[in-house]
């Protein structure tokens, strides 16, 4: 494991106190685990909070306003309010199912930054296959939202949760083969590998300037595996009163909220990592480039939301496999003669 | 109720616990009273009324309040609207599926008391306190959205007299 | 082939200027009224809630009781009580208006001829319990003791210190012939007057436009009423 | 055609009895004896020349005296309007359906049915659905009626 | 083997507390996957016995109730009851006064075709044009409620005239506003009309045919969205509407995006005729000579206008006593849940939804 500065800071702090081995090892990593969920918790709380915001103001209003300065304690009040809230498990719920599916939604959607780099350095573990670890921690909170659409023992839950796994499965694969273009090109599957295959000409050789059709491909479908508007079909407000949520409550209801938040997160962050150059960027701090790039693609998909209506089902699914899949074929091959031509 | 409820018990056994508790019991009920999720029913005018609430001059979102299509998550029930005998039980039922701490507000005169069908109607419930608890009533026909919020911030009035010991949410089996 | 291209085209410039529309809007100023903070100008004529209105210079209800409004609610939320002494004068005794019922469809002031009750333009009034959004004689005078209004042209001012002098005239009960039972007893025998008589023909008496013009009929009635009229105005307009 | 033409027109087409009532409205006004509500239906929904092929309304009436059903055909070919109306027997309130011409008189027949408890013969699907569905309370609609839960306005 | 693989069917109840079904209405569905295979309403769970309160009530004690028969277009049912006392009575009604009726009804029929293209983007995921639709159905209510008091229900239009005269100030607002809508509308066209998910979600959904008009009785926009030329402000003329130019948009399609783009058609040109109106609008009496006690003359009659649903029609049978003895209101909306069942066959909920936003059904309007 490689030892980044803040490994190291906490490493001497812990040598101080006279402890060493693999109980300092241990505790390293509670503190790190603790640090990133904290600093998650922080940007999904902000996220929510600006997404209302950026949503009053498409719709010329203000948005929250009540708590602290122009509502920014806002989303705080919210989570609270939500572990006030009494817990309810329906009756003739699945009472196991139903108790874990928030539990691993909660827990895929954070367990996903460990291989994210948010800036030079900052990275929790460079797995050499850390998009593939991505891929596959992410896929699992289709499998919660299955599991909540199933243990509620309610209808439009049910028919929320199917949504959710046929619309994740379609679009995952779209999603992959966009990746795989910069994969082939950077010829690894480390997150800090790809990033700094796209060093250089002044911090903008940028893999989107290459792929812009892998690009798009990748924002679409990243869209709909956050499960936003145009794609949000498993909590159809309108279709499915609430979807696979419809019967959560209070904390666990929180959990579901929060990791959609952080999940749109994620996906801009992969966004950031694979084609915007991660951290790459002249003058400013790393990390702030990193921040930057991901709240831009994040503004972005806001914009969807409050732009586009929904699509139909069987349009979506239509609309992956016909369009999707299709084009990002091409862009593998469209990739794979330039590489090899040009020899990036 | 979440864990919390359990926490003044706790609290009040330390040194210095009543202190923790008001404060606590403070901040709990403030962050109730920023954060009302109304659930999103409407019956009659007062529906309309209460999307334009929700609308851009007005403006809900405003005070902390987003709404929610499902009883489950939401804190706040708008009964906005003539309630009849035939819709009667599913207001009950809805009131039941929500979780506490959890208010209701009676909008308009129909929800009030009958409103103008009040005499001479066969099927409308005069007033939805007959079947469930009401904390802020209303009046208007229908009230004016400026109205509206003035009654949801006199919801958040209510509940910040309440006392967290008081919140023993009633075991509903109905649910 | 070119259709598809053309439509796939076509597509995708469609959705770029939605969204250029809604991020366009991103930067115009929000159209909120922040209401707690701000207040929206309420028009004049705006029915929020049913007050009865004081004379401020007897200090004593413009209300003769002649049950008009009761007759004229579609819900039946006003109830009136009225006590009729050794005379055969009708006092008020209660004047109750349940806002459990009220539908604010302001035909109980268009049915009033003498300004006694009157549709305010107050709104926020929510309550914690019910029974105490019916509202008495007393909180309805409260509620309408400074709201401005201007007195029925035809009211003679003649004797100001008694309101029963301008009991209703014999017109109304022509108006309310089927149930003319209840309709109000004049005491005193109605003046003749001239500039009235028009107004107060048994078509024109029901809800007429005519009073309803609040701004402009203020000086009219100042101008055709004598020495208390002015004073009363310009209570009101202390008030305000 | 104007609404004299109309009644003259129709009066002479059709093979049953027809009490031409006059009125002032712009339009032509029959009672039609209640054996022959659905031939004179059939008649004015698909003779060429009326074509009233769109039903805009259907009430039952209670008027104190006698049960009727007023129906309020028009035609969206040549703008007619018509009004005609079947007076029942109070003992036995009965008629036969017409929502087999006009597939609008479904719900309109059921309101009826429901509210005014005439029975309808051949209608398809006579369910309560304005009422709640344990309603035992009577028929609302008729004269003289007095629920459980009215409450009446007070007389003034 | 294949033949043994079926889906079990699911019957689920949407509503009557469900965001998209306008208020309360309960639509049992059986699902086939996420098919519609049959679909039945289950309404009055709004019916307040309106026409039974309205036989105990006098005629001008009616129209307050009549405001709660249809509170979208509450000005319609004011009119539609009026006009049916008017025609027992034969009451000369002041030129200014049908002017104002014209203006205050097409303003509502404004304001009630933003509530509908607001709520039918709402249905269909996209929550912004909701808001901008709010946004001129304010100003809309603004004006109303500067001329009559009431937002919602406005008790504005009575028999023999209209209860006030509009406000110094209502004109210049009025017209301020005619000259933005245009652009306004032009906002909302740029969010949806041409918008290819919202092309997707409409085109070819819940088609109406020509002959399903004539026998379910569809009117309003609805039937001329499935190309039937029919408008009661044109063909069955009440009021001075013979004096504007307008035009009555008629398309072909008959499907939820003809319907959605009839919508936004006729609210040009209910801007046009407000324009005209306040051009031509003449001075005088708001109201005829009316006794308190109003009595019609014994008999009775049909009268229907078009309101922003279809038609809305009276029938009113008076014994010439103070009371009418039976008011049935007939709304749009009646036919158009009932046809409901008849065009979702085979489409999926997510169209059932779009149907239901396209059609305006407004569920007082059927339950009363």
């Amino acid at each position: 494991m490689e030892l980044y500065p803040i490994f190291g800071w906490l490493d001497g702090l812990l040598e101080k106190v006279g402890i060493t081995g693999p109980t300092a090892d241990l505790i390293t990593l509670v503190a790190l685990a603790a640090m990133v969920f904290g600093l998650l918790s922080l940007i999904a709380l902000f996220l929510v909070w600006w997404e209302r915001k950026i949503s009053a103001h498409i719709q010329q209003r203000f948005g929250p306003m009540m708590a602290g300065w122009h509502g920014v304690l806002q989303t705080v009040a919210d989570a609270v309010k939500l572990i006030q809230k009494e817990d309810i498990v329906p009756t003739l719920a699945d009472r196991k199912v139903f108790f874990w599916a928030p539990v691993i939604c909660f827990v895929s959607a954070f367990a996903a930054y460990i291989v994210i780099p948010f800036g030079e350095g900052l990275i929790v573990s460079d797995l050499n296959i850390g998009i593939l670890y991505i891929i596959a921690i992410t896929t699992f909170t289709v499998i919660s939202l299955l599991m909540a659409g199933w243990g509620s023992n309610n209808k439009y839950a049910l028919i929320g949760g199917m949504r959710s796994a046929a619309q994740a499965v379609s679009y995952e694969i779209p999603l992959v083969l966009s990746i795989l273009g910069v994969v082939m090109v950077a010829g690894s599957m480390s997150m800090v590998d790809i990033v700094e295959s796209q060093s250089g000409w002044g911090g903008f050789r940028w893999n989107i300037f290459f792929q812009p059709l892998g690009f798009v491909i990748y924002l679409i479908a990243a869209t709909a595996e956050a499960n936003r508007t145009p794609f949000d079909l498993p909590e159809a407000e309108q279709e499915l009163v609430a979807g696979f949520n419809i019967e959560y409550s209070g904390m666990k209801f929180a959990m579901f909220f929060l990791a959609e938040f952080v999940n749109m997160f994620t996906v801009s962050a992969i966004a950031t990592t694979v084609f915007l150059g991660g951290w790459n960027g002249p003058f400013l701090p790393s990390w702030i480039w990193f921040l930057g790039k991901t709240l831009a693609i994040v503004f972005l998909l806001m914009v969807f939301r409050w732009s586009f209506p929904r699509l139909r089902v069987d349009q979506l699914m239509e609309f992956a496999w016909k369009v999707l899949l299709p084009l990002a074929f091409l862009n593998i091959l469209y990739v794979g003669v330039f590489a090899k031509w040009l020899n990036w | 109720m979440g864990i919390i409820s359990k926490l003044p018990v706790f609290t009040e056994n330390l040194p210095g616990g009543g202190l923790v508790t008001t404060s606590l019991n403070q901040i709990l009920t403030m962050t109730q009273a920023k954060s009302l999720w109304y659930l999103l029913f409407g019956t009659a005018c007062c529906a309309i009324e209460l999307m334009a609430t929700g609308a851009s001059r007005y403006d809900f979102d405003r005070l902390g309040m987003i709404f929610r299509a499902s009883p489950r998550q939401s804190d706040l029930m708008i009964v906005a609207g003539t309630v009849t005998y035939k819709m009667a039980p599913i207001v009950k039922r809805l009131y039941d599926q929500m979780a506490e701490p959890r208010y209701v507000l009676a909008m308009g005169g129909c929800a009030i008391g009958g409103g103008p069908f009040y005499y001479d109607s066969y099927s409308v419930l005069r007033g939805i306190d007959k079947i469930i608890p009401v904390d802020v009533y209303v009046p208007g026909c229908p009230p004016r959205p400026e109205a509206l919020l003035q009654g949801c911030l006199e919801v958040g009035k209510k509940l910040r007299t309440q006392k967290l010991e008081d919140w023993s949410g009633p075991k509903n089996e109905s649910r | 082939m070119v259709e598809l291209v053309k439509e796939f085209a076509s597509g995708i410039y469609n959705l770029l200027l939605g969204m250029v529309t809604t991020s366009k809007h991103l930067t115009r100023h929000a159209i909120t009224i922040q209401y707690p903070k701000e207040r929206w100008d309420i028009p004049a004529r705006s029915r929020g809630m049913v007050v009865l209105l004081t004379d401020h210079e007897t200090g004593k209800l413009n209300c003769t009781s002649c049950l008009l409004c009761e007759k004229a609610c579609p819900s039946g939320a006003i109830d009136i009580e009225v006590f009729k002494d050794e005379n055969k004068k009708r006092h008020l005794q209660g004047f109750v208006v349940d806002f459990h019922k009220c539908c604010l469809c302001g035909l109980c002031e268009e049915s009033c001829n003498f300004a006694a009750i009157k549709m305010a333009t107050t709104y926020e009034y929510p309550e914690w319990d019910k029974a105490k959004l019916i509202y008495d004689k007393d909180m309805l005078a409260k509620a309408g003791y400074d709201v401005p209004y201007e007195k029925p042209v035809r009211k003679k001012k003649a004797s100001p210190p008694s309101k029963k002098a301008a009991s209703p005239p014999a017109e109304i009960k022509a108006n309310t012939a089927p149930t003319s039972e209840s309709a109000p007893e004049p005491a005193p025998t109605p003046e003749p007057n001239a500039e009235t008589t028009p107004a107060n023909s048994p078509e024109a008496a029901s809800p007429s436009p005519a009073p309803e013009s609040k701004e402009e009929a203020k000086p009219i009635d100042t101008s055709e009423t004598d020495k208390s009229a002015p004073t009363e105005t310009d209570n009101s307009e202390d008030k305000n | 055609m104007n609404p004299a033409e109309l009644t003259a027109y129709i009066t002479s087409n059709f093979s049953g009895q027809l009490e031409t009532v006059e009125n002032d409205q712009a339009e032509p006004y029959f009672i039609v004896p209640l054996s022959d509500l659905v031939p004179f239906s059939k008649f004015i929904h698909d003779d060429p020349q009326l074509e009233l092929n769109y039903l805009m309304n259907m009430a039952g009436v209670d008027t104190g005296e006698q049960f009727e059903v007023v129906l309020n055909p028009c035609s969206l070919v040549n703008m007619q309007r018509l009004f005609f109306k079947v007076v029942l027997d109070r003992g036995d309130p009965k008629f036969d359906t017409v929502s087999n011409l006009w597939a609008a008189a479904n719900w309109y027949e059921r309101e009826i049915w429901e509210l005014y408890g005439f029975e309808i013969t051949g209608h398809p699907n006579l369910k309560r659905f304005l009422l709640p569905d344990d309603w035992d309370d009577g028929f609302p609609l008729r004269k003289g009626w007095v629920g459980k839960n009215v409450i009446p306005l007070p007389e003034k | 083997m294949t033949q043994d693989l079926h889906t079990e069917k699911m019957v689920i109840n949407m509503g009557p507390h469900h965001p998209s079904t306008h208020g309360v209405c309960r639509l049992i569905l059986t699902l086939d996957g996420e098919n519609v295979v049959e679909c039945e309403p289950v309404i009055g769970y709004l019916h307040r016995s309106i026409e039974k309160i309205c036989e105990n009530r006098t005629y001008a004690q009616c129209i307050p109730l009549m405001d709660r028969f249809e509170y979208v277009t509450s000005m319609s049912c004011n009119w539609v009851f009026a006009l049916a006392t008017e025609k027992l009575t034969d009451l000369e009604i002041p030129e200014r006064a049908e002017y104002l009726r014209v203006i205050m009804t097409e303003l509502n029929r404004i304001a009630s075709h933003l509530l509908c293209i607001g709520v039918t983007g709402l249905d269909l995921g996209a929550l912004t044009p909701f808001l901008y639709t709010f946004r001129e159905r304010e100003l809309i209510l603004d004006l109303f409620e500067m001329t009559c008091g009431q937002r919602l229900t406005y008790n504005y239009i009575r028999i023999g005239g209209v209860s006030q005269d509009i406000p110094d100030e209502f004109i210049p607002k009025c017209r301020e506003f005619l000259d933005i809508f245009d652009e306004k509308v032009d906002d909302y066209e740029k969010v949806l009309t041409e918008n290819p998910i919202w092309m997707a979600r409409n085109k070819g959904i819940g088609v109406i045919s020509k002959q399903q008009v004539y026998d379910f009785a569809i009117s309003g926009p609805s039937a001329r969205a499935s190309g039937v030329d029919f408008d009661i402000r044109r063909d069955d003329p009440y009021s001075v509407y013979d004096r504007f130019d307008y035009t009555i948009p008629v398309f072909e399609g008959g499907d939820s995006y003809d319907r959605y783009r009839a919508r936004v058609q006729e609210m040009r040109e209910s801007a046009k005729i407000i324009g005209q109106a306040l051009d031509q609008l003449p001075g005088g009496d708001i109201r005829a000579k009316v006794r308190a006690m109003f009595k019609p003359k014994a008999g009775e009659v049909y009268s229907r206008i078009e309101n922003s649903r279809g038609e809305m029609g009276i029938y009113l049978l008076s014994d010439g006593g103070k009371k009418p003895v039976r008011v049935r209101a007939r709304g749009a909306s009646y036919n158009h849940l009932l046809i409901i069942p008849e065009i979702i066959k085979g489409l999926k909920i997510a169209d059932l939804v779009a149907i239901f936003a396209s059609l305006d059904v407004i569920l007082p309007e059927i339950d009363r």
